[in-house]
């Protein structure tokens, strides 16, 4: 504080009028900033999953509506950030849109909806569905052109997820593949990045979140949602477990949350809850 | 102007850029209200006599500066050879250095004008004293220039060839402001035209580089005697203008 | 050289134009009371954008007054030290610290804001803390603008102030600062534009809390971050995020013209 | 006008006064927070890439292509291949627009005109990289596909990240060559010399000079850019075979695996900050008359 009142008061001091005016805009921000530094802070901090965070952020609203004078906030920073800050206690409730690995026992992974792997290609590939030996071989860079899977005479563009993302983890642990033997010309990290990079590469193909795919299908963007050894990715598929590549989104506990993140807790599960999922078009439990 | 002999005294002053010595052990004594004029071939140091007399030489990169200027305390105002105004108005030009001192703005005002009138500028610019100064003619910015040091009342003005850069017209009437100037101060003027020395000039002071190991003083005199007999061979040729 | 340079020209603005037709084309349902002040629905697919707005103007308003706060100083600093300025190693050493900055992925800000200011000052996910990692991620571009401006002014004025006995600090506000207030407002457009379109930073220090922030020390959602969530993370979110991205152009445009009516006051004030 | 008998001592030059001495304190004081505040930054990355630096082997990180940190496999030398690339790319598609663009608006712009378009230009500087990356995934990509298939690549980062840089050099160079230039052109006109050689032996010479010094900030801002890039790039770890083929930068890399890393993996990403530094610092010693300016 010292300088600023040093700098303040040379500033105040000196007649150029330009400085001065800098100078009094200055101090009055500061004293606006210590004046409301008696804020109460927030009941409960949500982070974690940015792919969960803006279904999250639409809960909170539904909550703090329904518990007069409670308070939500929800911040992003991906799955790692909110399993580390959950066990830091920097955060009540963590969010990640993957199942929890078998060694992470140490906090409550509370499932709050489905979510399923759905694999999608450009419509000049002339494809509409793949087996699971089909999908492993393009990733494996041993099939390169929609020739050889029944469809149009094209290179294959074979569009994979950064590492660490559930929709990667997923991909792996079901087609047994490690991420160093995939062969990809473009990785992606956010859902929607996957989306418009199919639509702009020719004969592209991709895997991501079957609700991102149902809601980019119902949106008409130019991709072709592919069926898994015959089960086509849509959410009624995953919600009865017909569809068999799923997960589901979690939010998670480590014992340090108030009163207030268990009711929210439970008020994300319970009817009202998993109404609101679905209303902004996941898929509830 | 000044009330009692101010005296600018130089005691064996040598200036060295790096290896090269532009100015070697030169003694020179400045007192009384007058005119001295500095000449010699370019690149005989004069600029350099010239900004150490004004005790500039700190600002120069790589010079270094030996011997001694003693100004005793008379200001010492300087007007270098490329007129440049402050972007300010032309009040503010000349009253800048006052104001910071801390002088009433009456005072300032005051001073101001009196430093126009004497730089003979404050008839073509009493009543636009606002305006910004970077609009005045080349004539009239070096006569600001001249205004700006006058106002700190010094009682010696060097000027580095004044008029080089400007028309006839101008330098005559910037030559008929430092004439009446040098009733009342002391004014050393280094300029290479000679005729231009004679006709203003009541001392003048040559120097010359004559072994190559920095300028010394080769003549120093009453101007009309340099003239009709100039002391030194080389004075003679400078003179009629065959050298330098 | 005369066609080459206007169609070099040419060719930047067209891409630059084609680059905003999307947005440009929400400009009607953009410029409206509902939508600027209104709070966000459905995951920002509808309603309005007013606490991201609002939070933007904080949290850029603040940064800027740190950013020029600190900025000019170290520019003065950089300058007062003049000719010497290669050869002294501290300013060589800040020259370079500048460089690195620049070079240095604003997702390294917003960690480095998220520990400093959120966890170790203890401000957590706030406005304050996100003007003031925004702060030290424009300082030096803005530093080093501003010191080239101060450089292209004339060299003549150093000696000049000096032989006139002028202090160092009349030589830089009465003489430096009105010879190029030009470049400076350039500096200080070009440092507002970086930061107000800076998202990545803002994402860990200043948050993603879509309600109006009642204090500096509450998580408000700047424009750009909620634009990069709708483009990113919200399926069909495309129109909305171009419509932000839209307004937040206004919103500098604004400031760009404010910004020059100003100093061009303030210029035609200082000379007098 | 009476004037006033002046006494000389009274005006003697002061020493430093005491406002002088208030001005260059707050000048150290912010200079000093100022720098406090850029070097913590650096500690920052420095102190996060520690444990990383600690346990890996030195010759995988610089040499070995493979980046798979999920087999705890870090090796950057293809990210480092990436930012060159992208960065040189960028250089080559901003400078040539931006320096001529910047001529345009100072030498063949009437005035009014030219200040609005530079009005223009600055805020076109603050449009958010998000909005460039889709213009540059949804127009740019499909554009080049035809050309240099896939379309993601460098080619489309080169161009996309170089029409990001362009506002900030075009305003940043006309700014350098408005400076002085009413008097050169007065001195032109007088001599009869044309616009042309002007532009070409007077302005260019000296204020190129200027602009390589400032060039650095450029190719940092080249470097930091994260978000533009990684839409276009391609990001597929690899030395790049064809001109056309995807690359990804040290900070794609950072960007897209920060959220989602956690232990040395996390440390591994500080260390390609760290690497970013090294790239900055190279590129500053290849750009001459830095250090000189």
């Amino acid at each position: 504080m010292l300088d600023s009142c040093r700098s303040f008061y040379a500033l105040r001091r000196a007649r150029s009028p330009m400085l001065r005016r800098i100078g009094f805009f200055a101090s009055a921000l500061l004293f606006l900033g210590a004046h409301a530094a008696a804020e109460p802070k927030a009941a409960v901090l949500i982070t974690g999953s940015s792919t969960v965070a803006p279904l999250m952020v639409e809960v909170a609203k539904a909550f703090e509506k329904a518990h007069q004078g409670a308070r939500v906030d929800v911040q992003t920073g991906g799955s790692a950030r909110g399993v580390s800050d959950c066990r830091a206690g920097l955060n009540q409730i963590g969010m990640i849109s993957r199942d929890p690995k078998p060694d992470e026992t140490d906090f409550r992974a509370v499932r709050i909806a489905r979510d399923g792997l759905a694999f999608i290609a450009s419509p000049d590939a002339g494809v509409s569905g793949l087996t699971h030996d089909q999908i492993l071989s393009v990733y494996r860079g041993t099939v390169t052109n929609w020739r050889e899977l029944g469809g149009k005479d094209l290179r294959i563009a074979v569009v994979s997820k950064a590492e660490g993302r559930a929709a990667l983890e997923l991909f792996m642990a079901k087609f047994g593949i490690k991420s160093s033997e995939i062969k990809a010309q473009a990785i992606v990290g956010d859902e929607e990045q996957a989306i418009k990079t199919v639509t702009a590469t020719r004969g592209s193909i991709a895997y991501l979140s079957v609700s991102t795919v149902a809601q980019a299908v119902g949106r008409g963007a130019k991709i072709v949602p592919l069926s898994y050894n015959g089960n086509s990715p849509t959410i009624a598929a995953v919600r009865s477990g017909v569809y068999p590549l799923t997960r589901f989104l979690h939010l998670i506990d480590c014992g340090k949350g108030t009163a207030a993140s268990k009711a929210f807790l439970d008020f994300v599960v319970a009817e009202a809850g998993q109404r609101f999922i679905e209303e902004n078009q996941y898929i509830p439990l | 102007m000044a009330d009692y002999l101010s005296r600018l005294s130089v005691r064996g002053l040598g200036v060295h850029y790096g290896r090269r010595c532009a100015v070697r052990n030169v003694s020179l004594e400045f007192s009384g209200p007058g005119i001295t004029a500095l000449v010699g071939p370019s690149g005989a140091g004069k600029s350099s006599l010239l900004l150490a007399c004004a005790g500039l030489m700190g600002d120069v990169p790589g010079a270094r500066v030996d011997g001694e200027v003693d100004p005793g305390d008379s200001g010492v105002g300087i007007v270098f050879q490329q007129p440049l105004a402050f972007p300010l108005s032309i009040a503010m030009n000349v009253g800048l250095a006052l104001r910071e001192r801390g002088r009433s703005a009456t005072d300032v005002d005051a001073r101001v004008a009196l430093a126009l009138q004497q730089a003979g500028l404050w008839t073509e610019v009493k009543d636009r004293l606002r305006e910004s100064a970077t609009r005045l003619s080349g004539g009239q910015l070096q006569r600001l220039c001249i205004a700006r040091s006058l106002a700190l009342a010094p009682s010696f003005l060097l000027l580095d060839e004044p008029c080089s850069s400007l028309d006839p017209m101008s330098a005559k009437v910037v030559e008929n402001t430092l004439r009446e100037l040098s009733g009342s101060i002391h004014i050393v003027i280094v300029t290479h035209n000679l005729a231009q020395a004679r006709r203003l000039s009541n001392r003048m002071i040559v120097l010359w580089d004559t072994d190559g190991g920095g300028s010394q003083v080769l003549a120093d005199g009453p101007t009309e005697t340099m003239f009709r007999e100039p002391p030194h061979e080389l004075v003679k040729l400078y003179l009629d203008g065959q050298l330098g | 050289m005369r066609y080459l340079s206007l169609f070099s020209l040419g060719l930047f603005l067209l891409f630059a134009v084609s680059m905003l037709i999307p947005a440009l084309r929400e400009l009607p349902r953009a410029l409206d009371a509902g939508y600027l002040l209104g709070v966000p629905e459905a995951m920002g697919r509808a309603g309005g954008i007013g606490p991201m707005l609002f939070s933007t103007l904080l949290i850029n308003g603040l940064a800027l007054v740190m950013t020029v706060g600190l900025g000019l100083p170290l520019a003065l600093f950089l300058w007062e030290r003049g000719d010497r300025v290669a050869r002294h190693s501290l300013q060589r050493a800040v020259i370079l610290a500048i460089d690195l900055l620049a070079g240095t992925p604003s997702i390294v800000f917003g960690l480095f804001g998220s520990i400093f200011f959120c966890r170790i000052l203890g401000l957590g996910y706030s406005i304050l803390a996100g003007a003031a990692t925004l702060a030290v991620m424009t300082l030096p571009l803005f530093a080093r603008l501003a010191l080239d401006a101060m450089q292209a002014s004339p060299a003549a004025y150093r000696p000049l102030a000096r032989s006139l006995g002028l202090g160092r600090r009349t030589t830089a506000l009465r003489i430096l600062i009105p010879s190029v207030w030009q470049g400076l407002v350039a500096a200080v457009v070009l440092s507002w534009a970086r930061a107000t379109s800076e998202a990545a930073a803002l994402l860990f220090t200043a948050g993603y809390a879509t309600r109006w922030p009642e204090s500096l020390l509450d998580s408000g959602r700047a424009l750009p971050v909620h634009i990069f969530d709708l483009a990113m993370n919200v399926s069909g979110g495309d129109a909305m995020a171009q419509r932000a991205a839209l307004v937040l152009l206004v919103l500098t445009t604004v400031f760009v013209v404010v910004c020059r009516k100003f100093m061009q006051g303030v210029a035609q004030w200082q000379i007098t | 006008m009476s004037s006033p008998r002046l006494v000389n001592a009274s005006l003697k030059k002061t020493s430093t006064s005491r406002s002088d001495l208030v001005y260059s304190g707050s000048l150290v004081l912010a200079a000093g927070l100022a720098l406090a505040s850029i070097c913590a930054i650096v500690a920052f990355v420095l102190i996060e890439a520690l444990p990383f630096f600690r346990a890996a082997s030195w010759p995988e990180f610089f040499f070995s292509p493979a980046w798979f940190p999920g087999e705890s496999r870090f090796g950057a030398a293809a990210l480092l291949v990436g930012t060159l690339l992208v960065v040189l790319g960028a250089i080559f598609v901003a400078v040539p627009i931006g320096i001529s663009a910047a001529l345009a608006l100072v030498f063949y712009l009437p005035q009014a005109l030219a200040s609005r378009t530079q009005a223009v230009v600055e805020v076109i500087a603050g449009v958010p990289a998000v909005v460039v990356g889709l213009f540059g995934l949804t127009v740019v990509v499909p554009l080049l596909a035809g050309v240099v298939p896939p379309g993601l690549g460098l080619p489309a980062a080169s161009v996309t990240l170089g029409m990001l840089l362009a506002p900030q050099l075009i305003v940043n160079a006309a700014e350098t060559f408005r400076a002085e230039l009413p008097e050169l052109l007065r001195v032109a006109r007088s001599l009869g010399i044309s616009r042309e050689t002007v532009i070409l032996h007077l302005v260019l010479p000296q204020r190129l000079r200027i602009l390589i010094g400032s060039s650095t900030i450029l190719t940092g801002r080249a470097i930091g850019e994260t978000l533009a890039v990684m839409m276009v790039a391609g990001n597929v770890i690899q030395f790049p075979e064809s001109i056309g083929s995807s690359v990804r930068t040290l900070n794609a890399t950072i960007a897209l695996e920060m959220p989602y890393a956690e232990g040395i993996h996390r440390s591994a990403l500080a260390a390609l900050a760290a690497l970013t530094f090294a790239v900055v610092l190279a590129l500053r010693a290849v750009v001459p008359g830095q250090a000189r300016r």
